[in-house]
């Protein structure tokens, strides 16, 4: 089994999850994080002082998935996180190595 | 009959007052003169009946509170700071053109006269010294031009925005004050020979003051567009506020408000004003309760759960259910009124979702409907007492308690010219900006939130430390974008 | 005895001023009339007294506001929605409920007498006229009606809680007041022939209000059971409320209001009453500053850290103290009430601890426990001069100033009737209640929070992007389940 | 004149209620006796006068909460419960102060007189009873103490800031206001040989309440140190509040206290004082809105977006602005005036930062700077006619209108004088803190954030089940560190 | 070393932690986290019209522990946040090569 | 690729990030956690009565990097957010199969 970690702009969160339901996946996992790469930030404003705010929000996606699944649950990613502007995130993959059901204690593939 | 002479005291009453702090300081001087009683009881009328109006406008311009928190909860937490900023800058920016221009058109005289369509005399307040009507008038001009943010709320350009609000003051909502309140008005119930037997009665404006809000808002939904999202494929999608906390406290001081709104429409508590404005106090709460009630038991029914959300808006349409009849009205039919004006509400919700129309906090049903329902109530449930005592003695009263159907006719007369003019004005208004700056912030911003994008802040921050070692910028520091994507559309790649 | 005599020339003034208008009208065409000062000045009189009447009952309805923010405060943010909306409940079954039956029960006329225990006419407020007395006296029963969600929340069914709130402002508020404060009640300090030398004094309603409410509250505590987690094997766990914000604001908006409560309670302006409500509303602030100051230095002491949460219980507690008292003792007196009340609090909140009934928000120690304290008081501090100016000339007052231990004794008796009353009246409520439909949320409901069980919808949504693709649900979807996984107890495999 | 002439009066309109409560008593038993309309219209006038001081002192008191809501938007959560708590003790320790020493160092009289510097009798209100004005002037005493709080905000220790609080009201504050508002200080428009021809005008307190909390909390801010972070090596860095919607809330309802705090400064209604008061709450608003809209443009060309902050700072700005001159300059002045005011905050905001002060929200700059402003432009803007009707007959009055330049003078003398003694207090009390006990938190307690520091708890916690296992600490159980490093520095690894 | 990953529903988290202490383990770090697998959302209601809620909150548990120890203890998570209703969770585990106390700089089994 | 996480305290993050600076990186995704591990709690107190908190916001980062670099940065963050006392937090380091860069699509060491 596969891990899939994607950081995404959170306004294409959307778009990303309707193509998933398109393409099929176990389940997922979503959360908040702040974050930056050769993305430098973007400018806000306080009380008449402008200032540069260098993590910005981002979406973090994770998906346990078959090995046989992981390149294109990925690429299905890829795609529709893409907006061709710095900010459009990072996807890695991982191994692992056990998962378990909780609701059933099932172990392995078909746990996923 | 007691508004119609009140008009005519007021002015003297002033002019009293004034001739009397005069008196005043010469007498303190000779204490021992005798008591002048007329005089002395002049000066605490005028006394007491400016304070009334003033405390009264104090209350009505608290509303502006509510409205900002019960529109700022019933949004989405990144369009925010861009409700609150409209609410805002309504109050401001309606000050200002009331003053200049807003209460010549409903109320100035020019010489000793104006028309029946409009008032033209006293603009920048040359010339008028009543400060207190001024005051209690320019409180209600800013809770109909505050009724709009909200229906057009997270997708319209500030700018934009900033335009239409000094027009409904300016403009829009005075003309209806004239017709409907002042004097000379041709729909007025205070007219020397009013339309009809009494003329349009609407004691503390359902019509003049909500149904202008509501249906310019209608006027507005519409032309800058439904929000993304919300209507897909033909399917009515949901999009939830972000804080019940903030609605319900916003609630709450639009209520308290109301106590200034309606019970201070007397104008004056002396010559027997007093006992009316307690009763449009109790009108007021029960239908407020009825309200309220109503929007619980039927949201229970319909969808199982007590939803707070309606029941926020069912108090507030049976509180804009109320405000024209609340005078002439017994307490039984302000339940009814109330129940229904809720009942109303939610129907509207309903038929707007439907249409398509996306109005994000329920504006247009609570004000544009509800203010609707209670125009036309007058005509139905108004008491033979009530209208005698608030207006005059007439044999023309509510249709359901046996007072036949003149004066529903003229509230439906009322109620449509308020329309007409409301949605005309307003589609031009509208339609103009649209053409020549655009209504509609773009894709990006409005998907980023309007407060990145027009205020440069979000309105919360809760994560203190992950935050602080934000730079300022220092001079001359690379430029960086304010939107994360929007400044860079397929940027050079780095 | 200003207070006994008022009660006479209330209605006179209310008939006069209906009169006046009436005559008013007609002068008003005959400008040059000689000039009637008394019935001018009757006018004015009534005019203030009812505009006195109505801006404290406003400040008093405020309240409903403050209630609502401390309460949700003080709770989790998964709670928040229910409490919020059983504050607003409260407020609109109350108003129904006081228009038709609880007013009657507390002040009603039939025929012209009511008797000792209750009163019995103008249901439905047929035949009753003064409007601002009966707003004043809604706005008294919403408050006692709202302090009992603060002590039953997190864990009360919505549907149980509507019941009670019913019952608390139709029956068992309205007949306390009648005992209290009706001219015929058999406690009432203006009965002809009241009990003792002076009856009980309870100016603005230490024991009426605020006692009824937190007894009720206590007693719903303890049925509907501690919330899951606070006691674990006698061991006495903290839960934390969601926002000192909320709190603080609700603070700040009761204090207000009380300002509405105690003063207020003069009914009147004339006949030197003016005077007497600032004294009250000086009394008010310094008990309110004491009781502040107090729970900051204790909680300092205590525990090390300068505890907002008990300073705002203790700010609130003084103003419960010093409700009974305020127009019969000397501000340093209400230094001292207000502090011991805030003393009374925190022993009160470790005491409900420690025999494991659980207050959340604190409205028992706050209510019941420093009511008691404000009743006692009562007996224990009035000013011979206090009691003199506000009721009558006597020679029993505040036994620590001389007064003698009559007065002491009295609201003893006072305070033992309004426990007895409440106490037995609520355990057959909340006792029926629990038999026939359960007081309490299932399990599963009560971790995953109120707002979602019973409201369908969280109190906040912060993250706004993640929440947009939510679909509406289209006719004929799947049905999803209310909670994650309640309605699947150990549901089939898939 | 009318002020000067009303101080006398006041005391005899007190007495005489009291005495007519009296004489009411009797006179009921006895109806038909022949009415009496200079004693009925004494006890009328006494009423309605003390009414508008009390409502006016109860919508003063509602800044509290406003100043609380103000201050903590702008600060971040992890000081919320911090600046919450200081502007509650504000009130309650200023309360307690300003009872026992405050306001008979401002008001007080030994005997008959007092002198030009400091009031000295009536200690702990011994033989007052005027007690609408205790309470009215109760509301500013707390106003002005309640700024500092804003100036010193996210590092200032809890006990030195009580220390402080406990001073101003005391002392500091009072000494002022007897200077310019007791008939006998010596820059007092009221006093029978005032200084110039008018003596120092502030009529609502631009210098008194305002100038006094301002210019302590820039002392303040500068003997406590700029926040860590703030001011890294010569560059300004930016540290933004934490919620916009509490700054909102605030922001309006200061603006609905301030139309006690300017309008209620007439002291009464009678007299002609309700026309007076009506034209101050125009002033009052026009200003108000000026310095909204002026925010906002400003804000925009500088910036490019509508800062909402710099908008509520703007708005503030324009009601301190026109508190001095509100009674005095007309509406066109009163939008000028604000406008100016809005630029001042902004300027001020601006300089603060370039000189490395920081004032997390702004205080200084709307309290300090805009106060300054506004007591000068009474010198500048004040009508002939503005002043006759408010002060006395004169040829001296605003410059700018062709009135002379001597009252400008004055208000520079009133200023500088303010100033000097704010100034030079607050540097010897701050200084003796510093010296003794410290001003400012430790580091790591400043970079947790003082609500866990010197509260043990943060404001907000919204995820509930997270938190909801915390177990309460047994007796005996092992006592866990306060901060989660600080108490280990470096302690024992394990 | 191992990483376990549990996400679970966030009213089990008393329970599974009481469990662990019972049991023992080194240390834990735990985020809040939205995601769905089988389990297909609740119905939620604003202001009158039902919607579905498709991403639920759950809670995410990271736990670093020995080789020796990842199999029981991801069982004691396992069977204290069994509801037996979907939305019951998933916990995973992968391999982790260097471990770092930053207290001390220890590394390796040492520092978990 | 390796990936570095690291639980550190929230207050060290400033210093971190500027040492990281420093050093240069290539990107960094943070979230805020909370947790514990040896330390154990600290005391709070709501209306009177006080408790213990045993978990304790933290914040935690992780950077995707060369194989070469996971030594030396995770060196850095170690020595940033070291205070001495309990409670400095963790670092661990895993292997990563593959990266994606979202917005050109490329893969491998160029994508990090
Ligand atoms: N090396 C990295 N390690 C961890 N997170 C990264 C890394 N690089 C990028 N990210 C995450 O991806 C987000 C987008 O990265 P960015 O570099 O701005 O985009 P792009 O790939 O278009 O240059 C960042 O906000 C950050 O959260
Ligand atoms: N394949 C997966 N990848 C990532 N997270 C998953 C996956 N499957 C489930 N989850 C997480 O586990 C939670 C519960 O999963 P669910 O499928 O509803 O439970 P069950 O195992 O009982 O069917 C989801 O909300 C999601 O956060
Ligand atoms: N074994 C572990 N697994 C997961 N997270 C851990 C582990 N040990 C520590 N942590 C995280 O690191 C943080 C600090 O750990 P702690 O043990 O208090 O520090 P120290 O290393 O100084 O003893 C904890 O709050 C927790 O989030």
């Amino acid at each position: 089994m596969k891990k899939i970690e994607a950081v995404i702009r959170e306004e294409q969160l959307p778009l990303v999850r309707k193509a998933l339901e398109d393409v099929g996946y176990p389940g997922i996992t979503i959360s908040q994080v702040r974050g930056h790469g050769r993305q430098k930030g973007v400018t806000q404003t306080w009380r008449g002082r402008e200032f540069t705010v260098d993590l910005l929000n981002k979406a973090k996606l994770e998906l346990i998935v078959g090995d046989a699944d992981a390149q294109r649950i990925a690429q299905t990613i890829a795609e529709n996180a893409r907006t061709g502007a710095v900010g459009d995130g990072k996807i890695w993959i991982s191994n692992i190595e056990t998962i378990i059901r909780v609701r059933t204690g099932e172990t392995g593939d078909v746990a996923i | 009959m007691l508004r119609r002479m009140f008009q005519l005291r007021r002015l003297f009453a002033v002019c009293a007052g004034i001739f009397l702090a005069m008196a005043f300081i010469s007498t303190v001087g000779a204490q021992e003169e005798p008591f002048d009683a007329a005089a002395a009881v002049e000066d605490l009328t005028a006394g007491l009946d400016q304070a009334w109006l003033m405390i009264a406008a104090f209350l009505v311009f608290f509303m502006q509170l509510g409205f900002a928190m019960v529109e700022s909860g019933f949004v989405r937490s990144k369009n925010t700071t861009n409700i609150l900023m409209k609410n805002v800058l309504d109050a401001c920016i309606g000050g200002l053109a009331f003053f200049a221009i807003g209460f010549p058109l409903a109320y100035g005289l020019s010489g000793a006269e104006s028309n029946k369509l409009f008032g033209d005399g006293n603009f920048f307040l040359d010339g008028f010294s009543d400060y207190a009507t001024w005051l209690f008038q320019f409180a209600f001009a800013a809770t109909a031009a505050t009724i709009v943010s909200g229906a057009m709320a997270e997708r319209t350009k500030f700018s934009a925005y900033l335009i239409y609000t000094f027009f409904i003051s300016a403009l829009i909502y005075p003309i209806v004050v004239h017709w409907a309140w002042d004097g000379n008005g041709w729909l007025s119930a205070f007219a020397e020979d009013p339309i009809g037997t009494n003329g349009y009665i609407d004691f503390a404006g359902s019509g003049v003051v909500h149904m202008v809000g509501g249906f310019a808002g209608l006027v507005g939904a519409i032309m800058v567009g439904p929000r993304i999202g919300k209507f897909t494929g033909g399917k009515i999608n949901v999009i939830p506020g972000h804080s019940i906390a903030l609605g319900t406290l916003g609630m709450f001081v639009l209520w308290v408000g109301w106590y200034g709104f309606n019970p201070g429409s007397t104008l004056a508590l002396s010559g027997g004003f007093a006992a009316l404005a307690a009763k449009v106090a109790v009108t007021t709460t029960l239908a407020a309760c009825a309200g309220g009630v109503t929007a619980t038991l039927v949201s229970k029914a319909r969808s199982g759960v007590y939803d707070m959300g309606l029941t926020i808006n069912g108090i507030l349409g049976g509180l804009v259910g109320i405000t024209a009849p609340c005078a002439t009205v017994e307490p039984w039919a302000a339940i009814v009124i109330g129940a229904v004006a809720s009942a109303v509400v939610m129907a509207g919700i309903e038929l707007l979702d439907r249409i398509h129309v996306d109005d994000p906090v329920g504006a247009v049903s609570v004000h544009a409907f509800a203010g609707l329902w209670g125009v036309l109530s007058v005509g139905l449930f108004s008491s033979q007492n009530g209208i005698g005592t608030a207006y005059a003695e007439t044999d023309q009263y509510g249709l359901l308690v046996g007072g036949g159907v003149e004066q529903l006719g003229i509230q439906a007369l009322g109620a449509g010219a308020i329309i007409l003019w409301t949605v005309a004005t307003s589609a031009i208004l509208f339609g103009g900006i649209k053409l020549i700056m655009g209504l509609r912030v773009d894709e990006q911003e409005e998907l980023m939130g309007l407060d990145i994008g027009e205020h440069g802040m979000p309105a919360y921050s809760f994560g203190d430390v992950l935050g602080l070692e934000s730079p300022g910028s220092a001079p001359g520091a690379v430029p960086a974008a304010r939107l994360a994507g929007a400044s860079h559309p397929a940027g050079p790649a780095q």
